[in-house]
């Protein structure tokens, strides 16, 4: 089970476009991700969630964690996500009032 | 009441290691089940994968601090009116009732958690479960009714927040 | 020799009741755990299903006879340089060194045999196989050494048909 | 697990169009379309394997049995089918002697 993680410049904005099933097993590997990013001065980030089939609670926590971290860097970290069964995930968990999603990458990076 | 036998002819067992990279195959396998039982339907389907797969990992990580060589049961079975899966490990056991609970997700302290939301997803996702001590460890009990969901998703917006996700109670 | 302990803690198992209907299953989480197997290529790894799926199809047929209550039992393990897949059920059991041979595929008299197909093709899969009695039924255990694959495809045309298919021996 | 079979008439040629997977579970049903052609008079069947993704010797034993009943009524059952993977199947039975094996249905029909 392989996770895509694709990093672009949108201008001010680093795009980290995941692929695959984000659960315990694959978590850490976003996790670090992120943490390279941040580390790299990448501070507005917008992950696009699209091409994910499964996320999982563990997901969600790397998610919040990742938000925690750019906003102490004044930062951001926003969400790209359409898909009903992705969304519905953080919706449930009204994860849904703590990031930003946006419909498309455009949007994204244009907000 | 659902009085499913666990010796019920149609069960079905998957046995994996203890070990996150087995949780996807006991996904694949829940979901390939489900999808063989044609009254169910596909959001309700995606709805048991994932409390089934918040319930593998919760047992894989109860071992992680015990014997990563231990196992973890996953028991399906199907009765007229529900399907019913069961996920076992000999961890330490928990006591459900006294987990604690997020502030709101308005509240910047919120981001300070990133544990703590299976057994809430759990909850929401399926129409029963049960969290029983087994001898040793722990044996989740989900049940999903079939038919159409009975719980509706709170849709986005300023829709109320179901309780256990930082609801102030 | 392969000296794979059963115990092994890598080993998963996966139980189903022996119907028909459960065979897709096996071949499922035997291919998806396969998959995640780097070294096995594509081609083998549909060897390695097929010849489950008819060891499988074995074991439930050894049950119709008998008791269709009854279970069939997959354990796949894994080593350095091979898997390994037993199938086990509780059927009346068999003696392989005693099976029909079908008639040559050029004889018309070979169109009267529909079945017998199974083991010949499970022998020219897989690296490795062996029907071993159980108390009581059969077990069946095949292995698959991991790199390219060791046995080469018969192409159409007019190459040699291999043993067990209806040469004349 | 569904079978799908689909029939379609081309001339003299009755084509069964087979999808998804044949085994122990599905191959009944193949069967039982085989025997009902026969009985509606098609004597000249060519089975399309080109969307089946598993054939097992419960699906080649089904074949088999379905040419032997074409032959005994002077008909012939002929097989559509350029998959690797299932070609193999027929290759490693020596049953690529008994069919005749199509590149494609026009090939096939107008054959
Ligand atoms: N099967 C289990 N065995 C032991 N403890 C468990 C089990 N399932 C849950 N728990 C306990 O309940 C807590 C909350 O679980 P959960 O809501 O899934 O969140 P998380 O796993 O992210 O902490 C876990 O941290 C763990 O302490
Ligand atoms: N697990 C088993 N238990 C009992 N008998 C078996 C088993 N596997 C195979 N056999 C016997 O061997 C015969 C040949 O098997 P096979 O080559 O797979 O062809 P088929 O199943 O089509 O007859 C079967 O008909 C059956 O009598």
């Amino acid at each position: 089970m392989d996770l895509g993680l694709d990093v672009t410049d949108h201008g001010d904005t680093t795009v980290l476009a995941v692929r695959g099933e984000v659960d315990v097993y694959t978590a850490p590997r976003l996790r670090e991700k992120l943490v390279e990013l941040v580390s790299q001065g990448k501070h507005n980030i917008t992950v696009d969630l699209e091409a994910v089939d499964f996320l999982d609670s563990t997901g969600l926590g790397v998610l919040v964690g990742g938000l925690k971290r750019l906003r102490s860097h004044d930062g951001d970290l926003s969400l790209v996500c359409t898909q009903h069964r992705i969304l519905k995930v953080f919706e449930i968990t009204g994860l849904t009032k703590v990031f930003a999603i946006h419909a498309s990458v455009d949007d994204a990076v244009g907000a | 009441m659902v009085s499913l036998a666990n010796g019920t002819p149609a069960a079905i067992e998957l046995e994996i290691p203890a070990r996150p990279e087995y949780v996807g195959l006991a996904r694949l396998v829940v979901s390939s089940l489900a999808s063989s039982r044609r009254t169910l339907a596909d959001d309700r389907i995606d709805d048991l994968k994932l409390a089934v797969s918040e319930a593998c990992t919760n047992a894989i990580e109860a071992h992680a601090d015990v014997d990563a060589s231990e196992r973890v049961l996953l028991r399906w079975s199907e009765a007229d009116d529900h399907l019913q899966v069961q996920v076992e490990d000999h961890g330490p056991g928990f006591d459900p009732r006294s987990l604690p609970t997020h502030p709101p997700v308005t509240d910047p302290e919120r981001l300070n958690f990133e544990r703590g939301l299976g057994i809430p997803l759990i909850r929401s996702l399926v129409d029963k479960v049960e969290f029983n001590p087994a001898e040793p460890g722990t044996s989740v009990r989900i049940v999903m009714f079939c038919g159409p969901s009975e719980v509706d998703v709170v849709s986005d917006g300023d829709g109320e927040v179901p309780p256990g996700f930082g609801t102030q109670d």
